[in-house]
């Protein structure tokens, strides 16, 4: 098990780095950060590089990307080039806000997907699964900045219940919290049907029905606790994504997220916080996938992390 | 029966590795499948191998086709040590030993008509003519019992026992000398298992075959080899000419599979020996003779030594320490 | 056209929808402002952004001050004289005093410079602006004297400008840089209290300011809300108070509200398709006019610009020292411009590469409608949106953005000088590749004085030059529109988005 | 002993596709008596396990109840709600199913799936439960079963945990247990212990059981009476010695002599030609017919059950008895 | 062996009762709504894209600015244009630029899954079959692709090889190839243990015929169901790509970019972005519906 963790860490090490190597040359092909900021006044040639060799630009790109390595190892990404804050702080001020959005996100997930997927599943063919599965669609069917910027209109503008956007009390977290939700459900829907599907063939289910217990205590506690797993997976997975930011959905909602902040440095050049911002969701996502791995085995006691077991 | 043995199998080896450690390279258990098995197939029988679910009898067949690559040991097919053999030789080496498989349902491409299904191997071997191969389907699909018409068909529209009549075509076209038959007809109901058999038979005399037949039906082997092998956990543990195993079983283990199988008649009460405890695992065998965790006969050598396979009577070999006696006194009297 | 400041009345909203209640009731003395973005960064010699400026202004100030007429005025200095060409005094305001509690003074001012232009300030794209001066020397607590390296015509324009700010020296010294760029301490009339990355800025009333009687708000906190849709539902919603940068297709909506007014003001910025000259057929002057013809600028200001924006001969705005009104765009002419095409030998169903920001709705709809204009003089133009800033920052420098591309200048000194030595001079890193030798010597010329009087006349010349070379397809100046809610009172929408809060009050 | 704990008149269960009908089990009749194992043989796909479901309620999505009733002495299981079943099953009638490797979930331990069927019947501690669940694998001979309530089933052999269903399905006192090839996956030498295991029980506490099997030794081993099934209907009923000795219908006959004897040396086993028909596919009359080769004209209608000499066979051979059928 | 009597028997057997094709088709609609649904929705797109010059009522690039924003009508009164759903920002016909817009999406869908399919299937095959050094390999690559953010991704393809909808259709295609040889992989590695690959290889099969013949055609109905799964979400990517401002030229008509540019426009000209949100909406939703149903078919177990 031990051997396993560290394993996959050192796997983790390998595409940290080269995604390191890949973000540091792709983005070097984008444009000039220093031009960016002279996007006004008087950018004289000298000014230019002057600024250029106060951020280092001005070293071979090898002595760049060693200085930028050897930060890694440190996690010092160095600072921004905009904010000139360490971009470290910059990731840990979002934490909060990424956190609660995609916690919010993947419960309003887990609230339509699950009942939906599992009605389908247990009436499948009939009219409930026909409506339940048109109803899991709707959500990934529709542009997620249409499906937020619709929320808004509706909810805020029209009906005043909720707040349109920022990151304050709760009830701010509802309207962004639903937008992801139904973009996530859709497809979990429809796993949460598919596995249910699966299982509700498997004996056991029958060998449950058999012992006299209610179709209900069938359902859930034997078909569902089996079909969960599956669905663990997805919403693990997801729910890496989802720190890693939804920057559409960020955006619509003026959302402090990681996804804003790697965008907005996107925008701007600012290689430090993109290369550091980027490294960090790699890392997240390694990290969210090697915890998904290790919690099939409290769903699952079948499972014992180590061997061949690697997906 | 002219003693000349096609194949040879000399202490036959497939382990498979558990992977582990740091970057899964290392390797931490072994299953050992297979572990140290010899055999002789002599031309034109039929050598039965039985044994509990799991035993490897499967991994033993494939092994000898090379489908798996074999740990350790000799396969000397008319001489030639398969196992030596460059990738290339040994899939045209295939032309002469063929497969049949267990389940019917799963060894046909589903996806493939059955003209092609059948077709395939004669593709492999490079006969490039069409003409000729179309010929050769429609022998050896009547041959099987089945029809032109059923020729265009996909396996889903077919019943299990004609799926194996397919199988089997697919095995022969190629006109191999031996086929390995693992367990063709266990997955088939009692009344068409029989038309499998008859058939197959049929098909023996016919081209001489020699089969291995891989079957945990004791009933089944019985009718059908002249020559079998009990295995239990990786080795063989008896190998007799049918008569004499089924008349007098010597290995304890062989004694009780023959005692469990289910009477023939509700008024032929057997004794039964009810072996205690369940198979053990393979990746974590018990020392000495792996049997003797169940063994009603266990004495204390067995717990520590590996006995190992020896001649007991003429055509009749042993892997037990009760017959220790017994191996010598043949030894001294046969020259082997 | 409109003046700055003025304010529409909203016609029909009242009538058609009826009376909505103003969602905004208890709120005392403060306003919430949407803004768009904000710069991460409040170091005033380490930014450029007009977003800076937008809260920035309410904290900082310089020497110079600039009204919202963008009249220059004495700010934090008295007043000011060239003693000679090389330095320029000033006289400072006393009893003058910085958030934290610090005197400004003398001292506070050479510190200022000296970090400007020190290692710090050259890390930051502001020292390239004031690389004129040389050096501050006090001569004495409330006079200093700025010494020049070189002649500067514009250097009051830009004391006036972010860079030249003055910052309190004992809080940047004690508390460092990185501590002064996320709490911020100036002058102004509100003091910075709070501030969270990428969502708000509250600013409170500075008790101290030495505009007696100024600010009259309590509070002021600027909300970051990128997305132009949800900053309009949170107005709508009362969630804030004014709106920055309104897009002109939400105008009708802002209009048709009752308890909302609609603001607009002209700005520096022009925007326009330059040409690059280098590549056929655009080396040739009369295939850049015949495209100045061919296109009916008025149509694209009037229909997709609701009449927000103003036409425009040169490269500037009118707001522009140096914009010549004697000359007046070019018609739209498309026989004219078909004729010019054919002398130029220009085919039928050339193509044609325009590339535009991506991000830019509005100027999507206009480059389709120029697309149908080129189109009826028989050009056929491909429009390839692209990333922003890729644009800005690889495509146009490196002259791989087609035969036009979309560019938008503001020229922040209000003087054609930054725009037309940024663009028409050769080697400038916005101008890829045009180059005519009367051109550039009008530059030098004026850039060689400090009389504006001979610089005018200079720049007369040089916008009748450019006029005829048509190195551009000169479209607009921006306007900017502002949705303020109607409890707001005195605000008036600045040109280039420094907001002056202090006279703002609530009703 | 004569005394008839279930009766089953007449079932008829099939899939309903947009009201047009396939049976799958097509009208049997037979009951069931207080202690005795009932045999049920057949094909595969030919009913058997359809029937056995039907008697619990279980048949999957899509096949429904068409016709015909199952009875206990006081109810009629045809009028059943769910409710109605919930209380029969496991509590009087029990169910073990061919695939020990997949009838226990496998994500609660062994203990936990025991105390559940107990929990749900009986109104008892949960400690109580614990303790009848230990009991339990101590009855069906489970090695270490302290230690066994608590494992997951991953952790057992498939013998083991043929034997945890045992457990399951006996620990509420069932009056019927149905097995449905209950030792098919298993092996030889657990097969016998199986087997052995429950004969033991049944006689320790007397209870029926169905076992359904298309392995003739395992009937011969273990039944008392056998029904013999042919693509969905009974066509032969006898007491298992009987059956064995004097085989009646032609179907009954092929299957007996297409098994290789061990005692019994043959070159060729005989076999039955052909296959089962498949269901909605069936032949009129007789669906034995065409494989069948004793078949005539009289063969195109179908035969009712004959009783000869205490048996039952669906076939017109004997429609006047043994005498003619002997040929 | 064989008796003639048993291969009639088994001819008959075989044989699918007759149907009228009205009759299996009311059948299928009725078993199968939401697939019947959906293969209308897709259809109905289809021809929209295939036979745009036909269907739509004007010329999607015809503009004028006096007809901006016009609101939908039916009425013919002056004898100029109607636009049956409304004129768009800059005067065109958004019925028209619908109708072609099909295209665009369909392209971009289409296309984009032509690419990942195509990559994605290689790299699993070779993944799942050959496993070892090479499954490593191809995996981490995955693993980077999948941590490497999409926008970025698209930012350095577009500003190295410039813009345009085929660089669209390219982004996507690099990018979500990951999804297919994940699930190829898996499926090859469960495929490889059936036991008629195994006689594939018994029976002396190279290892590229097995792959051709023998695991391809049984991985090819989930890569089908995943593809359409992925058309439709690749047109919903295309629409966001436009409002992060890089999607195509606007002049082309893209439901996307309609959707993005008009979104100002929600609350004064609703049918600018309503009708191509609803477009995007049935189309999405009919290649869904379409996707599911494929899968239930192949296999009603399948996960994804
Ligand atoms: N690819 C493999 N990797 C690891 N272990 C394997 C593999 N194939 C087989 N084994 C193990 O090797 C042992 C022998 O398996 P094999 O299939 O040969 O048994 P068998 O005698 O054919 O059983 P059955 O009667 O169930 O077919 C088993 O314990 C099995 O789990
Ligand atoms: N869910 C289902 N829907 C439709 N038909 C089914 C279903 N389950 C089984 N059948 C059909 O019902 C028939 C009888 O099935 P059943 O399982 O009772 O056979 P069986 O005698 O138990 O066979 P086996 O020995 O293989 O278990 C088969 O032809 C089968 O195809
Ligand atoms: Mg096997
Ligand atoms: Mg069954």
């Amino acid at each position: 098990m031990i051997a396993y963790v560290i394993r996959r860490l050192l796997h983790t090490v390998l595409v940290v780095f080269a995604i390191s190597l890949l973000i540091f040359f792709s983005i070097r092909l984008t444009g000039d950060p220093v031009t960016v900021m002279f996007s006004a006044g008087e950018p004289t040639k000298e000014a230019i590089e002057e600024v250029r060799r106060n951020l280092g630009l001005d070293q071979p790109l090898y002595v760049q990307y060693l200085i930028f390595l050897k930060g890694l190892v440190t996690f010092d990404f160095g600072e921004s080039f905009r904010s000139h804050m360490p971009v470290m702080d910059l990731i840990m001020e979002r934490a909060g806000a990424t956190l609660a959005l995609a916690i919010g996100g993947t419960i309003v997930s887990i609230l339509i997907a699950f009942p939906v997927g599992i009605i389908s599943a247990v009436k499948r063919g009939s009219i409930v699964d026909f409506f339940g599965r048109i109803f899991s669609l709707i959500g990934i069917s529709f542009p997620n900045f249409w499906l937020g910027i619709m929320l808004i209109l509706i909810f805020a503008v029209n009906l005043k219940w909720l707040p349109s956007s920022g990151f304050e009390g709760p009830q701010h977290l509802i309207l962004p919290s639903i937008t992801l939700g139904m973009i996530l459900s859709g497809i979990l829907a429809r796993l949460v049907r598919s596995s249910m599907l699966e299982v509700m063939n498997q004996q056991y289910v029958s060998t449950a029905k058999s012992k006299g217990i209610s179709d209900w205590a069938v359902i859930i506690k034997h078909a569902f606790r089996n079909a969960l797993l599956p669905t663990i997976t997805f919403l693990g997975l997801q729910f890496g994504s989802l720190l890693g930011g939804t920057v559409i959905v960020e955006t619509i909602f003026s959302w402090p997220g990681i996804g804003r902040l790697i965008i907005d440095a996107i925008n701007q050049r600012d290689y430090p916080v993109i290369q550091g911002g980027v490294i960090f969701l790699a890392v997240i996502m390694v990290v969210v996938n090697l915890i998904v791995d290790l919690s099939y085995s409290l769903i699952d006691p079948r499972i014992k992390t180590g061997g061949s077991g690697r997906a | 029966m002219t003693q000349n043995p096609i194949l040879q199998v000399q202490d036959l080896k497939k382990y498979f590795p558990i992977k582990g450690g740091v970057f899964g390279k290392k390797t931490l258990k072994q299953v050992k499948a297979v572990d140290g098995v010899s055999f002789d197939v002599f031309e034109g029988e039929t050598f039965g191998i039985v044994g509990e679910s799991g035993c490897g009898k499967s991994t033993t067949g494939r092994t000898i086709l090379r489908l798996l690559e074999p740990t350790e040991g000799k396969i000397l097919f008319q001489g030639r040590d398969i196992a030596e053999l460059s990738k290339n030789d040994m899939r045209k080496l295939r032309k002469d030993i063929q497969i049949i498989f267990q389940d019917p349902f799963a060894s046909l491409n589903p996806r493939m008509k059955i003209q092609e299904t059948i077709e395939e191997p004669l593709i492999n071997f490079g006969v490039t003519d069409r003409n000729e191969r179309e010929k050769r389907v429609l022998e050896v699909a009547e041959q099987v019992g089945l029809t032109k018409a059923q020729l265009s068909r996909f396996p889903h529209e077919f019943s299990g026992g004609q799926r194996q009549r397919i199988g089997i075509a697919r095995a022969l076209i190629s006109k191999p000398k031996l086929i390995i038959a693992d367990e063709p007809v266990s997955a088939l109901d009692v009344s068409i298992q029989s038309q499998v058999l008859n058939l197959m038979r049929d098909l023996q005399k016919e081209f001489g075959l020699t089969y291995i037949f891989i079957s945990h039906d004791l009933s089944v082997v019985k009718h059908f080899c002249d020559r079998i092998g009990v295995m239990y956990l990786g080795k063989m543990v008896e190998v007799a000419d049918k008569n004499s195993l089924y008349d007098t079983p010597l290995h304890p283990y062989a004694e009780a599979l023959l005692s469990a199988l289910p009477s023939s008649h509700p008024l032929q009460k057997k004794q039964r020996i009810i072996l205690q405890g369940d198979v053990p695992s393979p990746s974590n065998p018990p020392s000495g003779c792996t049997f003797h965790p169940r063994c009603f006969k266990c004495l204390d050598v067995c717990k520590t030594e590996q006995p190992s396979l020896q001649p007991v009577h003429e055509d009749h070999l042993v892997s037990c320490h009760l017959y220790q006696g017994a191996k010598e006194q043949i030894a001294t009297g046969e020259s082997r | 056209a409109c003046s700055s400041g003025k304010s529409e009345k909203s016609s029909a909203g009242s009538s058609e929808k009826g009376k909505e209640e103003n969602p905004v009731k208890d709120r005392g003395n403060e306003i919430v402002i949407g803004v768009t973005a904000e710069p991460q960064n409040w170091d005033p010699i380490d930014t450029f952004l007009l977003d800076w400026s937008t809260v920035a202004t309410s904290v900082f100030e310089g020497l110079v001050d600039r009204t919202l007429d963008l009249k220059l005025q004495p700010g934090l200095a008295e007043s000011w004289e060239y003693l000679d060409d090389n330095t320029l005094q000033f006289k400072l305001r006393k009893g003058v005093q910085f958030h934290d509690g610090e005197p400004f003074n003398a001292d506070a001012v050479k510190f200022t410079f000296d970090r400007l232009l020190g290692p710090e300030g050259q890390k930051g794209p502001q020292y390239a602006n004031y690389n004129s001066i040389d050096h501050v020397e006090i001569v004495d607590e409330y006079t200093v004297n700025l010494k020049l390296k070189s002649k500067d015509p514009v250097l009051l324009t830009k004391l006036a400008g972010y860079g030249a700010v003055i910052v309190p020296p004992k809080y940047v010294q004690e508390k460092g840089d990185e501590f002064f760029n996320n709490n911020p301490v100036g002058t102004g009339p509100f003091k910075m209290t709070g501030y969270k990355r990428d969502q708000e800025i509250v600013l409170e009333k500075n008790p101290n300011y030495w505009k007696k009687g100024l600010p009259k708000l309590d509070k002021v906190t600027f909300k970051v809300i990128p997305e132009s849709s949800t900053r309009l539902a949170e107005l709508q919603t009362g969630k804030i108070d004014i709106m920055k940068r309104v897009e002109v297709a939400q105008s009708k909506t802002v209009k048709e509200s009752s308890f909302l007014e609609l603001k607009d003001v002209g700005t520096p910025t022009v925007y326009s398709m330059r040409f690059d000259t280098a590549k056929k057929p655009f080396d040739n002057k009369q295939v850049r006019q015949a495209i100045n013809y061919a296109v009916d600028k008025d149509a694209i200001i009037k229909d997709i610009l609701s009449g927000y924006g103003k036409s425009i001969s040169t490269y500037q705005s009118e707001l522009s020292f140096g914009n010549n009104p004697d000359l007046k765009p070019y018609k739209y002419d498309p026989e004219k411009a078909k004729k010019l095409l054919k002398e130029a030998g220009v085919k039928e169903g050339t193509q044609i590469d325009l590339f535009i920001p991506g991000n830019d709705a509005t100027f999507k709809e206009i480059a389709q409608a120029v697309s149908f204009y080129l189109e009826e003089v028989g050009l056929k133009l491909n429009i390839n949106s692209v990333d922003s800033t890729t644009l800005i920052s690889d495509l146009i420098p490196n002259g791989k953005a087609g035969h036009m591309y979309r560019q938008g200048w503001g020229g922040w000194t209000l003087d054609f000088d930054n725009t037309a030595y940024l663009m028409y001079s050769e080697g400038q890193k916005w101008n890829p590749s045009f180059k005519d030798a009367k051109v550039a010597e009008l530059l030098a010329a004026e850039r060689s004085t400090v009389d504006q009087k001979e610089r005018e006349k200079i720049f007369k010349e040089l916008t009748e030059v450019l006029y005829d070379l048509a190195p551009e397809l000169n479209l607009y100046q921006a306007v900017d529109l502002y949705a303020v809610n109607k409890r707001v009172q005195n605000f008036q929408p600045p040109h280039e988005d420094r907001m002056r809060l202090e006279e703002v009050s609530v009703k | 002993m004569v005394q008839k704990v279930l009766e089953i008149d007449k079932l008829k269960v099939g899939i309903n596709d947009d009201g047009n009908k396939i049976a799958i089990v097509n009208g049997i009749s037979f009951s069931l008596q207080k202690g005795e194992t009932l045999g049920i043989v057949g094909e595969s796909g030919c009913g058997k396990s359809m029937t056995s479901l039907s008697l619990m309620g279980l048949l999957p999505p899509g096949v429904e109840w068409l016709d015909g009733d199952i009875k206990t002495e006081s109810l009629h299981f045809k009028d059943f709600k769910k409710k109605d079943w919930r209380k029969i099953r496991g509590k009087r009638i029990a169910m073990i199913f061919q695939e020990p490797m997949s009838s226990l979930n496998p994500v609660y331990t062994i203990g936990k799936q025991i105390m559940e069927m107990i929990l749900s019947h009986e109104n008892i501690s949960k400690k109580q439960a614990r303790e009848r669940a230990l009991e339990m694998l101590k009855l069906v001979g489970i090695p270490r079963p302290e230690q066994v309530l608590d494992e997951y089933p991953y952790q057992l052999s498939g013998g083991m945990r043929q034997r945890v269903m045992i457990a399951i399905a006996l620990s509420c006192n069932p009056e019927i247990l149905i097995a449905d090839e209950p030792t098919t996956a298993l092996d030889v030498t657990i097969q016998a212990q199986i087997l052995e295991l429950m004969k033991k029980l049944q006689e320790q506490l007397n209870m029926s059981i169905v076992l359904i099997t298309h392995d003739l030794g395992v009937v011969a081993e273990m039944c008392d009476r056998v029904i013999v099934m042919y693509a969905g209907e009974i066509v032969e009923e006898a007491q298992v010695v009987e059956l064995f000795d004097r085989p009646r219908h032609p179907y009954t006959k092929g299957l007996l002599s297409s098994l290789p004897d061990v005692n019994e040396e043959k070159e060729y086993l005989s076999s039955i030609p052909g296959v089962v028909p498949a269901p909605g596919k069936m032949p009129a009359g007789c669906r034995f017919a065409a494989r069948c080769s004793f078949a005539h004209e009289r063969c195109k209608n179908t035969p009712p059950l004959f009783e000869v000499n205490g048996s039952k066979v669906k076939c017109w051979l004997y429609e006047n008895g043994d005498s003619e059928a002997v040929l | 062996m064989t008796t003639l009597q048993q291969q009639v028997q088994e001819e008959v057997a075989i044989l699918p009762k007759k149907r009228t094709f009205l009759q299996s088709f009311w059948r299928f609609v009725k078993k199968n709504p939401a697939g019947f649904i959906g293969i209308l929705l897709v259809l109905l797109s289809v021809s929209c894209a295939l036979f745009s010059q036909w269907i739509a009522p004007l010329d999607p690039g015809k503009a004028s600015l006096s007809s901006r924003l016009s609101p939908p009508s039916w009425a013919d009164d002056t004898g100029k244009s109607v636009f049956l759903l409304g004129a768009d920002q800059v005067g065109r016909d958004l019925l028209s630029r619908i109708i072609y817009g099909a295209k665009i999406s369909l392209m971009v869908g289409f296309f984009g899954v032509l690419i990942s399919m195509i990559i994605g299937t290689i790299l699993g095959l070779i993944s799942g079959y050959f496993g070892k050094w090479m499954d490593d390999l191809i995996m981490r690559v995955a693993d980077i692709q999948l941590a490497f953010p999409f926008i970025l991704f698209a930012i350095v393809i577009m500003s190295v090889l410039g813009t345009g909808i085929w660089k669209i259709i390219l982004i996507l295609g690099l990018t979500y190839w990951v999804g297919f040889a994940r699930l190829i992989r898996g499926q090859v590695i469960s495929l490889k243990e059936q036991e008629y690959i195994q006689a594939a290889k018994a029976i002396g099969g190279t290892q590229f015929r097995i792959i051709r013949k023998h695991i391809l055609p049984n991985v090819m109905s989930s890569i089908l169901v995943l593809g359409t799964m992925y058309i439709a979400e690749f047109i919903l990517l295309e629409a966001s790509l436009t409002f992060l401002g890089l999607g195509v030229d606007p002049t082309v008509p893209s439901w996307g970019g309609m959707l993005a540019d008009s979104r100002n426009y929600v609350t004064t000209a609703w049918w600018t972005a309503t009708f191509p949100g609803i477009a995007i909406m049935l189309t999405v939703l009919g290649f869904n519906l379409l996707g599911d149903w494929l899968r239930d078919k192949f296999d009603p177990n399948m996960k994804m």
